[in-house]
């Protein structure tokens, strides 16, 4: 495996790829073999109180070059989770947390919770599109995030991250309510749907779901940028990274690491490896031995 | 990505289970399936049981999606999206077809003049495709002995020579699967499971369907013996719908 | 000429699909072509007070399935713009003047000189997310907007379209405000950038650009979905339409009729008519004698 | 889609136009374009001078990109998109090439045994590609007659039997192309015009370079006779980069 060592948000990873939330991870296992096959770090599912089933199947829509999802936060409940983690950490590198909740209390338990089973940092999940009471629905209320994160710094002794929505008219308002995050990770889904012509109905169950995919790239490159223009925060940047010149455009823009989620549907695990082989030839070409050196690059 | 296709016949094979014929224009192999949309109540994966010009799922009726799909008749539209999932190999001489319960479905595409059929079910009335296999090379086992050999799927494996065989394929619900397994896996045989998860995106992606970190929709449903060998989570625990691991 | 009328907006077209602000509409002989080769109306390039260049190219960038740019709304101005509408009439079909500004007074005087000028309708430009001081920074003051609006409506004769922005956390707020116009138009460009990891600079000289083209669909048909379940106005989809399909998608999910921009990059000026065509052949084979029966048939 | 590509050798063609030669494996034809990207700078269109194996463009100094492009040199970057638009019709037989000023670097990759150059520039050090034609298929003119017949381009055309071409290439500023056409529309001979007009971005969006309703970038830059003929913005108006009309 490739290394290319980066630190980001209060942890040392062996490479800045990591698995985004929500893909492969929710069974143990299949974390631990993502890890072993080259991510630097993985974030888990994200995981609620109470367990939950999720929607009904279509949870998924594949268009051209971007997927619709809308798996409706499944989740076995943070009581069931414990297992999985210790599973995942057997491969030795770092176990990211992603919690959801309605209320700072929610999260508080949550996020204690993760850290007594092991996890290096929690993600806190202000961002999914789809799922009412939960989300982008908390995750777009500035009072309501800066609690939740306060709250979280105060208590934890872990890393904390941030996970926030495109789908705002402002992203720096709700970037600066999370600034007291270890790091913010940009971005969670685009709020999205597709028709069925024929018989005439949404595709999804839940009617609205998150895209994501390499349309979405230019979107959250543009908001990773617009954040990295104004504060110094670490920023993990995600949505639509395919290849490592999608992770250096990333890279440029701001992010000091970068997580993958929809690729791998197209490329398997190995595309962490890819990714890191791509960036350390990059950077040889082009005179640069620390990746560091090239975050933000291109702002103006 | 979805595809809209009409059904050309729609045949019972037994009280619960139904067979939807239909063209579709895409290269298909046995082993691999398709995710099927009911609108408005589910969707499930489902075997292509038959996998040349002419197509076929054949369902059987479980839950609504399922009694829905055998409610379907001809000219009605099926939602597929597909083919998932990686081939059964395609091996050359003497096969023998286990198959349980709708778990025949996956092996039909491969019923030849050289294969032989173990099938095992609750009772006679739900044996499928018995008429496909030549006269001699069918053996059967049935729970209340309606028909065949009265016990499940293993008592009858015991009545053949299972190492005549060039490749043994097998499919139905994991814990058979795992009987037939713990029975061939110190034998000296080439054998094929095709795994049962549940599976939710059928592309890889929401780990529903993993087993030790394999994705049973992307590197399966198809796994060899030796490859099960590996897999302490095969036929022990699994992942409900909501991720939490249960036993088998 | 494939025929499929309808009504929208105030106005009778003689097929629904129209061309798109911005693209291929700034010379009038362009646009009298493309109204005589198949499209049901053409909406100008988005026409302000003063004569702007717009910015220095590179002003697009293409990727893969979709196009970003920042044009930087050149335009003549509008006191130089008439003779292109005069041209463009000569095909006998509408011709939708957009304009832009920075106050009310600005869409005022725009509003009447179009008006002035001969066309049927104006399309308020509300969105543009990448020039300071206009389009979404307009669109997104619910309170200016319901003033232009208002205005305009109570002074002008002809139907009054808005074009409003996706780029915002609820489309509600803006659509309400913006419920006197005779019609929405759905949606504008995504903001979003990219950057050239070679040179470590944004691509477009202007950084930021707008997203078009295939990968923005399921948001612009989520827009529209959401404004078409809580309001009746008529609705005009755009984003992402590149064969009958996708127009149909858009109706069924709410729109009237639609516009088309980026597709004709790829397709040529024959799109309007093949996706006549299309709608009418989906039409005949499902029994339905009026495309208003489809409109918002997929809304549960 | 933009091409980062290695400049292999930088030649001055004259004190103001440089050749910048560089391989890249993409098919391009006599007549099609590139989009080159000046980082900081702007982007402008550029004929490809060359279009085989080996590929060239061949630049003059007008503005601030213009120069900066001409300073280049062996082991620089160009960034590049395309190739764009329609190229000339490939004919077989006599051909006359005529260019003034920048102009020649469309023709230039036509230059064969078969054709003949008429070149016309403002002074003998500006001319392009004189070396590349057959000794006695080569005719200039320049306004300063420092070289060849003093005048213009019409001028030089009166010298020679138009008819006797299979086919007529013309390429430079639109003011000339319209007095080239004007000679050349009540003959009986086939020509085509490529034309130059202000280019934003090249794949047929932006309608600045229109003329007509046709997109130079993708319905040109080569045009017919024929298809001239039924333009009257040809030669007469175009639009300015903010979009107003303008007298040529
Ligand atoms: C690879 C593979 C091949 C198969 N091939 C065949 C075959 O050829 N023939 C055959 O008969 N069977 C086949 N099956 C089994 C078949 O998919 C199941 O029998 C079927 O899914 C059961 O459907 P149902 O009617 O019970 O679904 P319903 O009860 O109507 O549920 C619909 C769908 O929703 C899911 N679901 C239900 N509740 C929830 C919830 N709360 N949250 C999230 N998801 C939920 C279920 O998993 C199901 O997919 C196959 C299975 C697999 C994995
Ligand atoms: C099809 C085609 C082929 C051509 N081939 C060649 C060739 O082979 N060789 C050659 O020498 N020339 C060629 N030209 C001409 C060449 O493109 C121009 O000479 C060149 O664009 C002039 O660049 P500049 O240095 O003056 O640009 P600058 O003055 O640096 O401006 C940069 C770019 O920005 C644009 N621009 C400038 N100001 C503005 C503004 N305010 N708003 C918006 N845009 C602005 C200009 O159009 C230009 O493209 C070709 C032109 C065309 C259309
Ligand atoms: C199937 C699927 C499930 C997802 N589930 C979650 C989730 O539970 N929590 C979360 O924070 N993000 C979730 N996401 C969002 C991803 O983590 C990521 O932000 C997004 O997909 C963009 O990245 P990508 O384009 O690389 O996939 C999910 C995405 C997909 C495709
Ligand atoms: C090159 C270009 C220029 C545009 N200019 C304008 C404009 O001036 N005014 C406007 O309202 N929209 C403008 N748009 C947005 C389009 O009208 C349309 O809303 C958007 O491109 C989505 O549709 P599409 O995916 O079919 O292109 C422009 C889009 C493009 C691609
Ligand atoms: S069904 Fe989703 S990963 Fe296999
Ligand atoms: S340069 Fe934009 S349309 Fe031709």
């Amino acid at each position: 495996m490739h290394k290319l060592p980066v630190k980001v948000g209060g942890l040392e990873l062996s490479s800045p790829g990591m698995l985004a939330s929500g893909i492969l991870d929710e069974n143990g296992y299949t974390m631990k073999r993502i890890l072993d096959e080259g991510a630097g770090a993985v974030v888990t599912k994200s995981i609620g109180m109470e367990e939950r089933n999720g929607y009904m199947p279509p949870v998924v829509f594949e268009g051209k070059n971007w997927l619709l999802n809308a798996m409706g936060l499944p989740n076995p409940g943070i009581d069931h989770f414990e297992d999985e983690i210790v599973i995942a950490k057997q491969s030795g590198k770092p176990v990211i947390g992603s919690i959801f909740g309605s209320s700072v209390d929610d999260f508080l338990v949550l996020g204690q919770k993760m850290e007594s089973f092991g996890v290096s940092a929690v993600e806190l999940n202000l961002s999914c599109p789809h799922v009412r009471g939960y989300g982008s629905e908390v995750g777009s209320d500035p009072v309501l995030v800066k609690n939740i994160v306060k709250e979280l710094k105060g208590t934890l002794s872990i890393p904390v991250w941030s996970k926030l929505s495109p789908n705002v008219t402002s992203i720096l308002d709700i970037a600066r309510s999370a600034s007291d995050s270890d790091a913010l990770v940009l971005i969670n889904t685009l709020r999205g749907m597709a028709i069925n012509i024929y018989n005439r109905m949404p595709v999804l169950t839940n009617v609205y779901g998150g895209v994501s995919g390499s349309s979405i790239k230019p979107v959250g490159l543009r908001l990773v940028y617009e954040v990295r223009k104004e504060m110094d925060i670490d920023i993990i940047g995600v949505g639509g990274i395919d290849n490592h010149e999608d992770a250096l455009e990333y890279i440029m823009a701001g992010a000091n690491a970068f997580q993958i989620g929809t690729a791998l549907m197209h490329h398997g695990r190995k595309i962490f490896n890819e990714i890191n082989v791509g960036i350390g030839e990059f950077m040889a070409h082009n005179g640069v031995s620390d990746l560091s050196k090239l975050v933000g690059r291109a702002v103006q | 990505m979805m595809d809209r296709i009409i059904i050309e016949e729609a045949h019972r094979e037994t009280p619960t289970v139904v067979s939807l014929y239909f063209t579709w224009n895409l290269d298909v192999k046995p082993g691999q399936f398709v995710m099927v949309w009911i609108p408005g109540l589910g969707e499930v994966p489902m075997s292509l049981s038959m996998t040349g010009h002419k197509k076929c799922i054949t369902v059987k009726a479980y839950g609504e999606s399922t009694r829905k799909l055998c409610e379907l008749k001809k000219g009605d539209f099926l939602y597929l999206r597909g083919p998932y999932g990686k081939p059964f190999s395609n091996v050359k001489g003497k096969k023998l077809l286990m198959g349980g319960g709708s778990g025949m479905a996956s092996l039909r595409s491969m019923i030849d003049d050289q294969s032989t059929g173990l099938v095992a079910a609750k009772t006679a009335e739900e044996i499928l495709f018995e008429k496909e296999f030549k006269e001699k090379q069918f053996i059967t086992a049935t729970e209340d002995g309606s028909k065949g050999i009265k016990g499940i799927i293993t008592d009858a494996m015991q009545k053949i020579d299972l190492s005549s065989f060039d490749m043994i394929y097998v499919c139905g619900p994991e814990r058979m699967l795992k009987a037939v397994f713990d029975r061939l896996k110190d034998m000296n045989v080439r054998a094929e499971f095709s795994l049962e998860r549940s599976m939710k995106c059928g592309i890889g992606l929401c780990d529903s369907c993993s087993i030790n970190g394999f994705q049973v929709c992307l590197d399966g449903p198809t796994f060899s013996l030796d490859e099960l060998k590996y897999m302490d989570e095969f036929g022990r625990t699994k992942l409900l719908a909501s991720g939490r691991r249960v036993m088998i």
